[in-house]
């Protein structure tokens, strides 16, 4: 479907999500085991870190047709391999800061710490992602039109 | 307008010591930017300029591929302005050079170097290239006839010389001083930056109208990315085809790809130099961008580069207080 | 790019297929670019789903795999087992998840089943881009250097080496025994302690295969898991250990009287010396510190003329040794904390107030009493003994916050045995809560408690006053509320557990991590708490916390066992995800290096080196480099930039 | 056919040209000027036209080229479906349009490319079909810029090649001559419609053009003989003139992308899930990756080697078909180098180290 | 001759002037000159600092004020009380800039304190001569005299107000040594001496003298010094039971002037209950010191 004319249709915020395998892609899990439901405006993708998370792939998710974009790791002193979650801090604040000072809203790009045993945060930080980016309104600024 | 004896004759007792294979400095061209010239002979010396309408890029052939092709240009020795050695700081801290390859002669009390641009809107007559001298808080424009204007510093330096915060050189191995030390007035360096504020200043939407009339004008010549002293890798992301990360066509996403891409990369490592301002062909204020993430780190982070020949990279750190991100988020 | 990738969709009985339209899915999945065959099943984890899949893998000659199922977590291993049997290389097959993350948690409407789709989209653009990778062998050095010569190091040496690998045994001091040799019996059976440690020295001294290398330090470890370098300095005994019968005749030869360490200060010793009678190995040792020759300049060598067998050499020098080992098991045991540290209780100037290792030096018979309990200050049997518990532990502001966990049981052994010795004696246990939690341990209490003259008081003591020859001790009785003074002969203190001089300096040197308080931290408090997060380094015994000897020796079987799986297979089999440099784009900024939690990336000759062992294949490094020159293998940039584009439109 | 037109009344004529073609006009903006669709510009009542439409002064400094040979032009698309593969009709050509305010150096630049990508052996359809449906009407350079050196290379403030209807700046008003078939019946067809303001030209007109034709051409600023470079170049391939540039040259592509005769381009296929297009985008000889070869050999790594290639193709290789070089002296790559070459300096240079022979 | 501002206190004028005289001439003799604020006014005393009501440290935060306008920046103090009280107060509207901005418009007619004033006991300020400087301007030595130091609670604690450990200190130790006297480390030296208690409970300062002095004795010690007024009346004008043996209570700045050299009437004021005559002529501390 081509990007632009999703988006005139009823806008159904497209959210892509880095989840680290370790917490929150078990948060996740668990938010299944548990048969929570949460909107289903969320695309994952599994990394082994959220230290592995290039500021890149964000501004890749946004181009590709994302409106907003999640990155989940483990709770800070959690982390399996140490500190990865704690570079992730530097790299997500750095960036937001970057994006929203040529205008985009800080809020489209979400950092947030949910360990194996949330399910129930993974849930809300779903569904509280989903309609601040609702909010917000479809990505316009810079998303690639269909070649 | 060639270099002054003392300076002259030090450059050239390199050689003959065998200390240097070759001098990096500018000389005067026919408008008023001057060119960085390699001189690789004693003699070659004396065609370069101190004057501050020339102060072209000169760091950027200390890292670019040409630089890694023709390695018997080192150990190479630069004329360095306080901004420039802390550009070369953070080229050591990167081991983007060693800091053997390279004799700093640094240049302090640096009253400021000329923006051409800036000058040519002011003296649009002026034609070919004049005697320019700084003193204290003017510039003096003068020509066979004699004095030719007598404008303002803070109007004709560049944007980095207006927050100066480094008249003196922070590493050397000789020392000259463009001033004399008696008549010496450490100019005026302003904190605000008015160009940053407005952007601050503005709503979201606001922010993205004013950016998206600036990306939608970029070329892509990579002017910008070939003028930083920083961008010297083998073959750029930018570039690159598997993977691709910007796409070849000239659009405002890809455009903006590209430089948000060519920021992020740059994140605790620009120095603000303005560089990529300056060589942009269609006057980007890409300036802005990197003087915002250079003050977002310094009060984030307390992370200055460049001040420390072995300094850490920001990114590749951190510390157990950074909690911006998520302090904000998770109340 | 993989072009002939297979799709199996997994109805998993009815947990996918209520919410998700498995056959438009599948049509879908058949028209995506680079998917030469998709399929669904019943339940694809069974034997008949497995076999399924190997035969469209022959039948198709598909050259990967994506398995639209359940999450990864579940039956990764399963799948890569079934494609790697029909021939295709285990890391080429992706997992997409779509059960927990998608059919449990959403309504079974058409937006589920996109996602679905999405998913597989997601998984088959990675699957296109997924290289054949192989495990990666790392030769395996299968000694061990263990590091204390306590209990926990002597029964994890026993244990490796009764598996025939050799051990080499490193104890700082002159001869193995560590705190438990200083013990007199141990609760709460009442053995003697030297008894039923000494065979257990004796065993691991005779031991083929275990190296003891008594005064030793460790003072450099290189390498990594497999292949630990570790340099061992050897301190000189200046007595010739194969000379020496043990006769000690050079003792009583010896001028030089000195206060004796093992005994806590409260006997004393001569220069050349050996702590206890059990010591292993039986030599003398001589102490140059405290030794009238000082330096090169022998001016007294009575001993040496004393020594029959001519086994006394003054001019020994510190040697070292570089040793290979596949794995390092730290067991440095614990200390008290020092007396000085008690102001209230009169710093460490009053002789008769000790911590509980002394007064078990008093109670051993090898002690400097002999076993008889005598004031320190006038070498009186005391008449009444005040035992003060939780000096220092459970204290966060001027102590440790943690507590001890032996204290309670050996006040109460101490009790006891005073009582055994001093019927008459009078004995006042001043504490705030008891922790008896072993076999046995409540009932052994109980019966202390029951001796006549054994009283518990609860509370804490405010202050110890030296009045005439006593000590009187203020203190509370919070049961009864009121303010109790007391005089006594002799207080003991039960002073906190803390970690033994030098661990910081060794944690640094064998790169482990230390927790707040000073222990050695473990991979996983619950999980894991015999491995240190450093891979190939185990831990044994109170270095990692207080524990008494039961669980020290369990801990350090423990680390044993962890040993032997590390060395059951006769090479490091290593995960293949970890990262790879491609020298050509690296410019040697050595931002990689500083990132790594591991300190696997070095740089050599300006270009980054992975050390396969080390990595642990996060990722961490590859967005550092801004040259994008490493990545994890299995997390490329590729890879995921694909699978972006695929999810996100 | 000449017609005379007030500058007061430029904003009529315009509205009036925009009826049956699309125009397009040069825009003055932040970055120096470019073109733009006169639709969408909303110029207030009392605009200086002039200024904002730089009518005179120096020019755009994005040339008109890139209204022809766009920086990005989709040549057709394609879905893949089921598996077999799909070719979507190619999108229509352009309409017709007009592209008012080219000036002359511009107008020759289209010579230069036209005999690489129009002609006899085959050419870039997308460039043709772009080429005939703009009219080119030309405006004079009144006051040239600081670095033009137009006269030095065949051309002239006011040369009317590759144009349909030049102007010419009288002061209170514009001399309007046709000079092809095409101009002149545009032309003619606006006089039809512009009545009111557009007046015939007498000779007295044309002879006022031809005065300020002459002082404009007194204006160019830099001369420079670049008669006998042909030949000097073919003796000075090795020679070490161009290590000069390489100290201060930083390899960006600036100089091409602002020329009007670079015409070199890279194919690239844009994929986006099951659907794609190829496009045709803007190269430039002075990026490195432009001779970089599959096998990693790069004939021309040095930037030395690429500036010499381009200032060969501009002097000597190729050319306007006419005799003259492929350079039409605008000045662009010596005001907008960031390293401050100086192209006019160079050929100098050249002559002098290697003409002496 | 460095000058430091003095803020004497109540009793220092009254009960404990011995302690003030020999104070004062000690210091002149140390090259100090104490000067004492024009205007101050009572400290509040410890008392003042039971209850947390900012309004009852208005007079301490007076005196500082005094001392600020004075233009000093440290001001010394004496008695035990007084630099307790002082200190706390100081500690507390430096620590909290909106109590102090309440209390400075609650003083409007004063000027606003600025919180830069240092409170210094007399003891801390010897300490900070040291042992060195001091011993080099003994002329009579304490030999023989065998003195136990004695703190009680407000030279020591709160620990944020106290000159010294809690638990442990040593400061009047180390001083004596410097005189030349002979220490005795009494365990009771920082327990409390009664207080006010006497006030409700007249039993009480017998009962807690006679535990202290009686420590003090078998401690070997033949005299006491403190440097608190509420101490030395709890300790020697009351005392321990009539019937059991008292020791001479000195005021510390008194053992130290005498040691200086300072004529005897100097340093012995008439207050002191138990007289200290016979012990320090037997010590041969009352003859002029030999040059």
């Amino acid at each position: 479907m081509l990007i632009g004319d999703r988006k005139q249709q009823s806008y159904e915020p497209r959210i892509v999500a880095f989840l680290c395998n370790w917490c929150a892609y078990a948060g996740a899990d668990l938010a299944g085991t548990q048969r929570l439901s949460y909107p289903p405006n969320v695309r994952v993708i599994r990394l082994m870190c959220s230290g592995r998370v290039d500021p890149g792939f964000i501004i890749e998710a946004f181009l590709e047709g994302a409106d907003g974009v999640i990155v989940a790791g483990c709770h800070p002193g959690e982390c399996h391999y140490e500190h990865g979650n704690r570079l992730a801090e530097r790299r997500m604040t750095t960036l937001q800061h970057l994006l929203g000072f040529i205008g985009i809203e800080q809020a489209r790009v979400r950092l947030a710490w949910v360990s194996a045993a949330e399910g129930r945060k993974f849930a809300q930080l779903i569904e509280t992602t989903v309609e601040e980016v609702r909010a917000l309104g479809p990505f316009q600024q810079f998303p690639r039109r269909a070649p | 307008m060639s270099l002054p004896q003392v300076l002259d004759r030090h450059l050239r007792d390199l050689f003959g010591s065998g200390r240097v294979n070759s001098v990096l400095g500018a000389i005067p061209t026919r408008g008023p930017l001057g060119m960085a010239q390699l001189a690789r002979t004693p003699e070659e010396v004396e065609r370069f300029t101190l004057s501050p309408l020339a102060c072209p890029n000169l760091l950027v052939h200390l890292t670019s591929k040409e630089a890694r092709l023709d390695p018997t240009r080192f150990p190479l020795a630069v004329l360095a302005r306080g901004c420039e050695t802390r550009m070369l700081n953070q080229i050591f801290s990167e081991h983007g050079l060693r800091r053997d390859q390279v004799y700093v002669v640094g240049l302090a009390h640096c009253p400021g170097a000329i923006d051409p641009r800036r000058l040519s809107a002011q003296l649009p007559v002026l034609r070919g290239f004049p005697e320019a001298t700084i003193e204290g808080e003017e510039v003096v424009i003068r020509e066979e006839s004699g004095e030719l204007a007598r404008l303002a510093r803070t109007e004709l330096v560049l944007e980095r010389c207006r927050h100066c915060q480094n008249h003196e050189p922070l590493i050397d191995d000789y020392r000259f001083d463009l001033v004399e030390e008696a008549d010496w007035i450490e100019p005026v360096s302003v904190d605000e930056d008015p160009g940053v504020e407005a952007i601050d200043a503005m709503i979201p939407i606001e922010r993205w109208a004013y950016w998206r009339s600036q990306l939608e004008r970029c070329i892509r010549c990579h002017a910008c990315r070939d003028a930083c002293p920083l961008c010297y890798c083998e073959n750029c992301i930018l570039e690159r085809h598997t993977p691709c990360w910007v796409k070849r066509s000239v659009n405002l996403p890809e455009n903006t790809a590209y430089q948000l891409l060519r920021v992020m990369h740059l994140v605790g490592r620009c120095t603000a130099c303005g560089e990529c301002e300056r060589a942009c062909p269609v006057d980007l204020p890409l300036g802005l961008m990197m003087r915002k993430m250079e003050n977002l780190v310094r009060e984030y982070y307390g992370h200055r580069s460049g001040l420390d020949p072995s300094g850490e990279h920001l990114l590749s750190i951190f510390d157990p207080r950074d909690t911006t991100a998520t302090a904000r988020l998770e109340q | 790019m993989n072009n002939r990738v297979g799709v199996f969709i997994c109805h998993c009985g009815k947990n996918i297929a209520r919410t998700v339209d498995v056959e438009a899915l599948r049509k879908e999945a058949a028209g995506l670019p680079g998917v030469e065959w998709a399929e669904d099943d019943m339940y694809l984890c069974s034997d008949p789903g497995q076999q399924l899949i190997r035969e469209r893998i022959a039948e198709q000659n598909l050259d990967a795999v994506v398995v639209a199922a359940c999450s990864p977590t579940l039956h990764t291993t399963t799948f890569r087992r079934a494609v790697e049997s029909a021939g295709v290389n285990p890391f080429r097959l992706e997992i997409a998840n779509i059960r927990e993350q998608c059919s449990w948690v959403h309504p079974g409407t058409a937006e589920t089943t996109h996602k679905a789709a999405a998913l597989v989209r997601s998984g088959v653009e990675k699957a296109r881009r997924t290289q054949p990778l192989e495990p990666i062998h790392v030769g395996l050095q299968r000694a061990v250097v263990v590091i204390g010569g306590g209990v926990a190091g002597i029964q994890a040496a026993l244990d490796i080496a009764e598996a025939g690998y050799p051990v080499h045994l490193v104890e700082q001091g002159p001869n193995l025994g560590g705190r438990m040799a200083q013990l007199s019996e141990t609760f709460p059976t009442l053995d003697c302690s030297s008894c039923i440690l000494t065979p257990k020295m004796v065993e691991v001294s005779h031991h083929p295969l275990v190296t003891i290398h008594t005064l030793a330090e460790v003072t450099d470890v290189e390498g990594s898991i497999g292949n630990f370098q570790v340099r061992i300095r050897q301190q000189p005994r200046y007595v010739i250990a194969e000379g020496c019968t043990g006769c000690g005749d050079c003792v009583p030869a010896c001028p030089q009287v000195v206060p004796g360490e093992f005994d806590r200060g409260l006997g004393a010793r001569k220069a050349i010396y050996i702590p206890f009678p059990q010591a292993v190995p039986f030599t003398y040792t001589l102490d140059r510190e405290h030794c009238l020759n000082q330096g090169p300049l022998i001016i007294c060598d009575r001993c040496a003329q004393a020594c029959e067998p001519r086994a006394i050499d003054f001019d020994q020098q510190p040697s070292e040794e570089l040793v290979e080992a596949g794995a390092i098991v730290l067991a440095t045991g614990c200390d008290t904390l020092p007396l000085s540290h008690f102001r209230e209780y009169g710093h460490d100037r009053h002789p008769d107030v000790i911590d509980g290792l002394m007064f078990e030096r008093l109670l051993s018979a090898s002690g400097p009493t002999h076993g008889e309990i005598r004031r320190p200050s006038d070498h009186r049997v005391p008449k009444s003994i005040a035992f003060v518990q939780c000096a220092g532990s459970r204290d966060p502001e001027r102590g440790k916050a943690y507590c001890s966990q032996i204290c309670c049981m050996y006040t109460a052994k101490h009790a006891l045995l005073y009582h055994h010795a001093v019927p008459d004696g009078k004995v006042y246990i001043f504490y705030i809560d008891i922790r008896a939690g072993g076999k046995g341990y409540e009932e052994f209490v109980e019966r202390v408690r029951a001796e006549d003259g054994i009283n518990y008081i609860r509370g804490k003591v405010a202050k110890l006053i030296p009045k005439d020859g006593k000590l009187e001790v203020w203190g509370v009785d919070t049961l009864l509320g009121e303010q109790v003074k007391v005089e006594v002969d002799l207080v003991v203190l039960a002073t906190a557990l803390v970690p033994s001089q030098g661990i910081q300096e060794l944690a640094r040197v064998a790169r482990v991590a230390i927790d707040g308080d000073g222990f050695l931290s473990e991979a996983h408090p619950k999980l894991r708490p015999v491995e240190s997060q450093t891979r190939g380094i185990y831990l044994a015994g109170t270095a990692q916390g207080p524990r008494d000897i039961s669980a020290t020796v369990a801990h350090a079987a423990g680390a044993a066992s962890k040993v032997l799986g590390l060395f059951s297979h006769d090479e490091l089999v290593e995960e293949p995800t970890i990262a790879r440099v491609n020298e050509a784009l690296c410019r040697g900024c050595s931002f990689c290096v500083s990132v790594c939690p591991y300190d696997a990336i070095s740089l050599h000759e300006g270009t980054a080196h992975v050390n396969e062992t080390l990595c642990r294949g996060c990722g961490a490094c590859t967005p550092a480099c801004f040259a994008a020159a490493l990545g994890p293998r299995g997390f490329e940039d590729d890879q995921i930039l694909a699978q972006i584009r695929a999810l996100a439109c | 056919m000449r017609m005379l037109q007030a500058k007061h009344d430029i904003p009529k004529l315009l509205e009036l040209m925009d009826q049956d073609r699309e125009l397009f006009v040069p825009v003055r903006d932040e970055g120096g000027g470019r073109f733009a669709r006169w639709s969408d510009l909303d110029l207030s009542v009392n605009e200086d036209i002039e200024n904002t439409l730089m009518l005179a002064g120096e020019a755009t400094r994005r040339p008109a080229k890139d209204q022809l040979f766009a920086e990005t032009a989709t040549l057709f698309r394609f879905r893949l479906e089921q598996g077999d593969f799909h070719l979507e009709e190619p999108p229509p050509g352009p309409s017709p349009r007009v592209l008012f305010g080219v000036r002359p150096c511009d107008g020759r630049g289209f010579q230069v490319i036209d005999t690489l990508l129009v002609g006899p052996h085959g050419g870039d359809t997308a460039y043709q079909q772009a080429r005939e449906a703009n009219l080119l009407v030309g405006v004079g350079c009144k006051t040239p810029g600081p670095d033009c050196f137009c006269t030095s290379v065949g051309g002239d403030p006011h040369s009317s090649d590759g144009l349909d209807v030049l102007l010419t700046d009288l002061g209170d008003a514009f001399l309007l001559e046709s000079i092809t078939e095409p101009g002149r019946d545009w032309l003619s067809g606006l006089q039809k419609h512009g009545v009111g303001f557009l007046h015939d030209a007498g000779k007295r007109d044309a002879e006022r053009a031809r005065v300020a034709q002459h002082e404009a051409r007194q204006r160019v600023p830099r001369q420079v003989d670049t008669s006998r470079l042909p030949k000097i170049l073919e003796r000075s391939f090795n020679s070490d003139v161009w290590a000069t540039v390489a100290p201060a040259c930083i390899g960006c592509g600036a100089c091409t992308f602002l020329c009007p005769t670079c015409r070199c381009f890279d194919i690239q296929d844009l994929v986006q899930g099951s659907r794609g297009a190829r496009v045709r985008v803007w190269d430039s000889c002075m990026f490195r990756e432009y001779t970089q070869e599959a096998s990693g050999h790069n004939p021309r790594i040095r930037r030395a080697q690429r500036w010499r290639n381009r200032f060969y193709d501009k002097f000597h290789w190729s050319g306007d078909g006419r005799g003259n070089p492929a350079c039409v002296g605008c000045g662009r790559c010596i005001t907008h180098c960031p390293s401050g070459i100086d192209l006019v300096e160079m050929i100098e240079r050249v002559t002098s180290a290697e003409g002496g022979a | 001759m460095t000058s430091l501002a003095y803020y004497p206190g109540c009793s220092l004028k009254r009960f404990a002037s011995g302690c003030e005289i020999a104070g004062l001439e000690a210091a002149r003799r140390l090259g100090i000159e104490l000067v004492e604020l024009e205007r101050w006014n009572c400290c509040g005393t410890v008392f003042s600092m039971s209850s947390g009501e900012r309004m009852h440290h208005l007079g301490s935060l007076r005196n500082l004020v005094r001392v600020q306008e004075a233009g000093y920046p440290e001001v010394v103090t004496m008695c035990a009380m007084c630099q307790n009280t002082l200190r706390q107060v100081n500690n507390e509207v430096r620590g909290d800039g909106d109590s102090l901005a309440m209390m400075n418009r609650f003083m409007d007619e004063e000027p606003a304190y600025r919180g830069e004033v240092e409170v210094l006991h007399y003891l801390t300020l010897l300490d900070r001569l040291g042992s060195e400087a001091i011993a080099a301007r003994v002329e009579r030595p304490l030999t023989g005299l065998r003195v136990a130091p004695y703190y009680g609670c407000t030279l020591v604690r709160p620990p944020s107000a106290g000159i010294d450990d809690p638990e442990d200190p040593n400061i009047m130790e180390r001083l004596l040594e410097a005189l030349g006297a002979k220490v005795v480390r009494d365990p009771m030296r920082v327990e409390c001496c009664g207080a006010y208690m006497g006030v409700s409970k007249p039993g009480t300062i017998n009962v807690r003298a006679s535990a202290i002095h009686g420590s003090a004795r078998n401690s070997g010690a033949e005299a006491l010094a403190t440097m608190c007024p509420l101490c030395a009346h709890n300790l020697d004008a009351v005392g321990p039971a009539p019937d059991e043996p008292a020791l001479v209570v000195f005021y510390f700045t008194q053992l130290v002037a005498l040691a200086l050299g300072a004529k005897p009437e100097q340093c012995l004021a008439a207050t002191q209950r138990v007289d200290p005559r016979p012990l320090l002529s037997t010590k041969g501390l009352l003859e002029e010191p030999q040059p």
